[in-house]
């Protein structure tokens, strides 16, 4: 373990964000007047004073070595000075005031593997979550799935073809770390069995009355096996929400055979037109298939294509969805609809057709 | 220590090089080359892949000294197969707000975390923390205090304030209606303590976007959202909007028709905004930047409660604070933030975060509790049942009114 | 006997008497003529006016032989004061579908009232009946055997199938999509068992309305809500549109802006519909009678569940079946109607409706136990939550899966 | 009791509608063509053959006498055949076929106080509820109040000049027998004060275990009183509903001292342009104060002709209030908004404001 001299700081905060602003940001900071997308990945913002901003957006693959993160940093002393940031979606930018640097750069991450794009009406890099490489609720891989989805939908990130935003997800729980709930598509890993319970460690490593509190649909009660408190689980309550799992390590939900994955749609957090929007049910199940899972990537760009050649203009997976009907999204993708696509928790009733308006 | 350091064998894996998406595995492989821990989390997952199932044993609570977050305890559960990830801990640092670097800034990162831990990271977590990915219980203290040296300290993790993030806000963007680099740091400084020791019934999360648009997806990912907007009519440029409609922007299909709340004319030369209707959702000036702008009075929207599904099912923030003016040193919102945590911290309970919190006690009980009288901008209707509590009733005097 | 006829002093009934609207005072002055029972009623009500409270004991089971419902028990809390409303039990007999009298036919219904009751009715009560408004107990069976001498029955109360109602129909619209008069006849005839033998949890309605316009409010009040529609182009009559536009309506802001799914277009000339589009809402066809009409293919959609707040609060009907043809035997409606009765009246809880059965038990379990395929015209979406029940699971046979 | 020899018949159902359908509508059924309002409460019916049928429509109190019936038969047989209807509003309706008798008719209805109207845009008559005068868990009188409203709102009854129609229903409990939960505006009768409970009779009178199971809120727990078997009401949990009532005698709920009404709107059934909605509060609680309930007709007064004078054509109350959103409601109708507007029932997080969508 590395030793150090100088004496414990605690509590000292990030640094300050100033001191990472590059010059131009620095003096027309809250000043800019508008922006333009030049082309696929690369904007202007425009300053009052007259300044301009050049923004070169590149993807990654989030998960970065420390020697990956020193050739962007080679590239952001080469191009811009030594200023770079990250965006909300995990994506790089390049900040710049010379626009003649802006193809060299560019030409610079492509040869070097970053794809760049990911701005304006295209896909952006996916938010995701740890999967196997570091989660122990993790009903499947989150970059395995992430890397082979991107590289199908790659040509959506470095052009501008699309009718709109494309905001893509994965968890790979329920406990849905990201944007799932909210997201125009987003994959999410699923539990499909019951937790099965260690009877022999339980009551060692668990409050019991946690335990039970922690289900939601009260799947859970005290039980005595041979002598000893614990708890059994009645299965037809369970819905593999892995709650209590999280509560107590002795219900391992993760099962290799019956594991897999969902896929929803039409969930939107901008205000922009629309409200924001939760996202819906499109494909309940489809099976764990690494190292590429196949199906999942074909049923989310099924998806995405039948999107983007049938939306309006500015209209989000959502919004599209809510001119055409359900009805007609279920028809145009040719996904089956299902009795889980039917909602059965809390407001149910509310999810229900309650009216006569839908397309005949 | 030769075949030490040559790599696993993973057939399966490798089938992720290829393809036009930047590796994750990759990058793993590179950072294997001379870190052991990267080396066996390559076979680990390796072998989750053929077996369909992680290899890594519940939680685990680790942590540097005097904090009670910040790191995520990881233990593999095949120890003696892959013993340099037996230990596999996390640890979450704090960005920088907008997640602005100098590259003199990330290869101090990088050099210490080569030294302490796997050579792995994400750039970010969804949280918005680095996120330093994998090392040993005695590398913990370690790597925590180079960080230290070099300006760097821990996010949150547990039943703590989590790290506030914003959107790039005022420093690239023209539409930020308050300075949220400014003010996710001031928050982020004032909240330390709470940030690195857990005091709470769970976590709590603080996220800002400079509008509506809402780039760090606050209404759907944070306790409080604080979400910039503004009052009084948007500016309107007409020769601007004119140019927009040569360069082929359809005004009337694509900005006009499109206004949730069809406030908008277009004649063809002029276009008319009756602001009084607008309800700022941002689309036409995201449509069309260089002739329309947010209007005059800037500030925030605060709403509170967004989280994801477990356990009652994914949460919305709501409106809690139509209109909230957003100035250094923020006191009016840090008097607010603080009402919320008390009352959350006194009646929460354990893992119940604080939009399920409203959900048990009612959101007119709790604007009560924290001294806030409803508005109607609060709901997107009053209620529909009739089932109403009458907080108090007459007892009457002997009387024949029920004889 | 003298006084005895003599009225009540009502001095706050008394001002109830002036104004324009017809006065129920004056009602209940006119029975109190030469009926005892309505010259008490008007004391009663004078007092609860007075003392702001009902003056019935709650509930009371009275009936007429054979049958389990009809009468609603009334007794009065303070009988020896008005000896003449002790009893006051109400009848509901069950009304002829669309509400359609010859003056013989109600005549006779006056005349038996009048000689059994207090000459006081409602018509109608707001299931449909007609309401003899109070009587003694030992005057239900003559009532009753006069009723069904003058081709009357009586209708609906308890845990029975309640007396089902629709809208005027085919006898005076001209969008009626089905019969509406001849279904709910048929219907009322097939379930007479179950309208007067209580053999349900709970109340079970009927309402049937010709069209979307659902002039019987049947999604809102009806646990089976049976509303007429069609499939096919809208035709539209040019000539007739333009007669409208002529007498000023304002085509575009009247019809097409609010057409709900914007799929109409009018140059000025010509009106086109885009009926891919159309979501069968009515209102263009209610705007203009003589231009537009419902489309070719007429049917209905039936929807269940709809019902008042208590207990889980109010439900609106939701789509069962997107479109069923509805031709007499209505064969295919009786048996999912029987279906659905059986279902609930095995598994139904006392006093659930079935709306609040479907909500206990699932609308997708509901479907498998009557039999029907889901399909997206029932949702209004999809769910939103990931909480699916996958009814089955592999086991795994002895692997070193788990390892 | 009146003695009939014939033998006793059951099950017959209603008389046929076919007997009671006047020729021109046996002729023309199903074959009408279109209608067409002439003037308040009379319209047309064109048919196919070219037939007209001219309807009359009269307000009543629907509590009527049988004299008062009578008199109205009277007028059927003088002006068309002996034919009438009613209407699914308690409306009278007479069916012509000749037109010259439509003056003479309308000239003798108001003479005997039947108002004409209540047809197309106007305001019809009030679906309502037994109140006093029959039933056993009224919070209040029900046609005293629909009289006074009535008399104030005649004016829209008998024009044409409202927006679009507005629908009116009253119930005097939160049985909610009628419309309340689905009309542009609607009065509940409402209790504001828990169950008291008679322990003396409670356990001769009712099933315990179904008193506790009625109870929505679980506000009511089973207890010994001085030995005896019994229930007690937590009064902070009780919202009133009365339901524990329905179910049990002992639990007397009505109240002279708290019993009061509520006013609620923009609910709809019909599918026209919006789906159906449900009504939403208004005003939490208005006094219970015959015979003129001064408060509430003030209250309705209010409401209606601010939405009249402020909707565009076809705007139903809901409609309305949407486009212009809550807070312009409340404001312009100087509602207060209070807490008890805030939902806090099973679905109540859904009805908070979950976007920036508002208007400042
Ligand atoms: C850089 C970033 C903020 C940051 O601090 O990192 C950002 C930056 C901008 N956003 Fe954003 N948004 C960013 C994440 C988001 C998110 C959050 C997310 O995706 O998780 C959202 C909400 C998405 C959603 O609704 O689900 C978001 C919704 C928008 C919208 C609304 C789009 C819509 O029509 O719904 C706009 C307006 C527009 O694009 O016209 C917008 C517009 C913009 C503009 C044009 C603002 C400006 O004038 O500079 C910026 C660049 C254009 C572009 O297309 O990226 N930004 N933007 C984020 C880039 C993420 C990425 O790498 O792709
Ligand atoms: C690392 C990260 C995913 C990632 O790869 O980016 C993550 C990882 C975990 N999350 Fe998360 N969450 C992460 C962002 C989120 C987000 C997104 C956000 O913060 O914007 C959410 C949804 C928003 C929210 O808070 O609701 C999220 C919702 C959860 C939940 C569900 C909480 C809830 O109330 O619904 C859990 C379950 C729990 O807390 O026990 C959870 C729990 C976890 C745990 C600690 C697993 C557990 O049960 O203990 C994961 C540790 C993984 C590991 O081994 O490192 N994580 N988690 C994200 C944090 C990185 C960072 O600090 O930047
Ligand atoms: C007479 C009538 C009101 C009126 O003046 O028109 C009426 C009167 C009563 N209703 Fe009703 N309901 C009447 C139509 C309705 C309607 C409207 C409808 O049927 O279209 C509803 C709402 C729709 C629905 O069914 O949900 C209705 C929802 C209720 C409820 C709540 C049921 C529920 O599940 O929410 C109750 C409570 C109960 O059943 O115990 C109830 C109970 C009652 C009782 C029997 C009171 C009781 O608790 O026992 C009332 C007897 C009053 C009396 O003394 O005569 N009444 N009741 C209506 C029946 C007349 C007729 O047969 O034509
Ligand atoms: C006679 C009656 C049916 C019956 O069998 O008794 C009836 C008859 C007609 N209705 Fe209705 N409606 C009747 C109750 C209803 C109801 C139920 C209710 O009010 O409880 C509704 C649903 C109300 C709601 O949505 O809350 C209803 C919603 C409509 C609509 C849709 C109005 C809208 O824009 O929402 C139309 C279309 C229109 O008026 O243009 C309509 C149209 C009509 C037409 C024009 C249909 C036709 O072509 O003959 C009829 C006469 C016009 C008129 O204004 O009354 N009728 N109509 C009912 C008269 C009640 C009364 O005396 O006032
Ligand atoms: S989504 Fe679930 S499995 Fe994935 S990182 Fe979050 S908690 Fe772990
Ligand atoms: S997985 Fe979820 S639903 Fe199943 S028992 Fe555990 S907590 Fe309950
Ligand atoms: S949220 Fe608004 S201010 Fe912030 S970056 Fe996005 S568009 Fe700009
Ligand atoms: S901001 Fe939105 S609501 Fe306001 S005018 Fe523009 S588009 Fe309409
Ligand atoms: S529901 Fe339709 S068919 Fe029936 S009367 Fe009303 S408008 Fe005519
Ligand atoms: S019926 Fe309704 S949805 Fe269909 S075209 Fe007419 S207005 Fe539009
Ligand atoms: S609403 Fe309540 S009080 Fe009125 S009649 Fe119905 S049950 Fe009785
Ligand atoms: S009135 Fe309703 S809430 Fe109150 S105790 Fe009775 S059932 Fe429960």
């Amino acid at each position: 373990m590395a030793e150090t001299t100088a004496e414990r700081k605690t509590d000292i905060g990030p640094p300050h964000y100033q001191r990472f602003l590059p010059p131009i940001i620095k003096k027309n900071y809250g000043q800019w007047r508008y922006h333009e997308i030049l082309k696929p990945g690369v904007m202007v913002h425009v300053a009052a004073s007259g300044d301009k901003l050049y923004t070169v957006r590149a993807g990654t693959p989030r998960l970065l070595s420390v020697q990956t993160i020193r050739e962007i940093c080679d590239l952001a002393d080469q191009y811009c000075g030594g200023y770079l940031r990250f965006t909300s979606r995990h994506n790089v930018e390049f900040l710049l005031t010379d626009p003649d640097k802006i193809e060299p750069l560019v030409a610079d991450l492509r040869a070097r593997g970053f794809p760049v794009g990911g701005m304006a009406n295209a896909i952006s890099s996916m938010v995701h979550t740890q999967g196997w490489i570091h989660c122990h609720t993790a009903a499947t891989d989150a970059s395995g799935i992430v890397k082979s989805l991107m590289d199908e939908l790659i040509e959506y990130f470095s052009s501008l073809k699309l009718p709109a935003k494309l905001r893509l997800a994965l968890a790979c729980c329920l406990n849905m770390c990201g944007a799932v709930h909210c997201s125009d598509v987003a994959i999410l890993g699923i539990h499909r069995r019951p937790p099965k319970v260690d009877h022999e460690r339980l009551p060692k490593v668990c409050e019991i009355p946690n335990v039970v509190a922690s289900c939601p649909t009260a799947a859970i009660r005290p039980t005595r096996i041979d002598g000893k408190e614990s708890v059994e689980i009645i299965e037809e309550k369970c819905m593999f929400c892995g709650n209590c799992y999280t509560v107590c390590p002795a219900l391992p939900i993760n099962n290799a055979l019956n594991d897999g994955l969902s896929i929803w749609v039409g969930g939107k957090v901008s205000n922009a037109r629309h409200e924001p929007m939760f996202s819906k049910l499109a494909v309940p199940y489809l099976p764990n298939n690494p190292p590429r899972w196949p199906e999942v990537v074909a049923a989310v760009k099924n998806i995405v294509e039948v999107w983007a050649a049938d939306a309006r203009k500015f209209e989000r997976m959502g919004e599209w969805i809510e001119r055409i009907g359900w009805p007609r999204f279920f028809q145009k993708t040719g996904i089956p609809f299902t009795k889980q696509h039917i909602d059965d928790y809390r407001h149910a009733d509310l999810t229900w057709k309650r009216s006569l308006h839908f397309t005949a | 220590m030769a075949d030490e350091k040559q790599l696993p064998k993973t057939p399966k894996l490798d089938e992720l090089e290829s393809g036009p998406w930047p590796s994750f595995v990759k990058e793993i492989k590179r950072a294997a080359e001379n870190n052991p821990m990267s080396r066996d989390i390559l076979g680990l997952l390796e072998l989750s892949y053929t077996e369909k199932i992680a290899h890594w044993k519940h939680g685990g609570i680790v942590g540097v000294r005097g904090y009670g977050g910040g790191v995520i305890g990881r233990y593999c559960d095949i120890p003696d197969k892959f013993p340099n990830v037996a230990h596999f801990h996390t640890l979450r640092v704090n960005h920088p707000a907008g997640w602005f670097y100098t590259t003199e800034a990330l290869r101090a990162v990088c050099d210490l975390w080569e030294r302490h831990g796997s050579g792995l990271t994400n750039l970010h977590g969804s949280t918005g923390d680095i996120i330093l990915l994998g090392t040993r219980t005695e590398e913990l203290e370690g790597t925590f205090s180079e960080l230290t040296q070099n300006g760097f300290d821990l996010g949150g993790s547990g039943s703590v304030i989590r790290t506030p993030s914003c959107c790039v806000g005022p420093a690239r963007c023209e539409w930020a209606c308050f300075d949220t680099l400014q003010f996710i740091y001031d928050i982020t400084m004032h909240y330390q303590d709470s940030i690195h020791r857990p005091a709470f019934p769970y976590k709590f999360k603080f996220k800002a976007s400079g509008c509506a648009n809402d780039c760090v997806a606050a209404i759907a990912r944070a306790d409080l959202s604080i979400i910039g907007t503004w009052r009084g009519p948007i500016p309107v440029d007409q020769a601007g909007v004119e140019e927009y409609a040569k360069n082929g922007i359809d005004i009337q299909a694509d900005v006009v028709d499109r206004c949730p709340s069809r406030c908008m004319r277009w004649d063809g030369k002029e276009l008319s905004i009756d602001d009084q209707w607008c309800v700022r959702c941002m689309h036409c000036i995201n449509a069309m930047p260089k002739a329309l702008r947010p209007g005059p009075e800037r500030g925030a929207t605060i709403l509170i409660g967004g989280k994801a599904p477990i356990l009652q099912g994914a949460i919305l923030s709501s409106v809690l604070v139509p209109f909230m003016k957003m100035e250094p040193p923020y006191t009016e919102f840090k008097a607010l933030a603080d009402k919320i945590l008390d009352v959350w911290g006194e009646e929460g309970k354990n893992r119940e975060r604080v939009g399920e919190f409203i959900q048990r006690v009612g959101l007119g009980n709790f604007l009560e509790a924290i001294g806030l009288t409803p508005r109607p901008e609060m709901v997107a209707h009053p209620r529909e049942n009739p089932y109403i509590f009458y907080e108090e009733y007459f007892e009457e005097e002997p009387t024949q009114a029920q004889a």
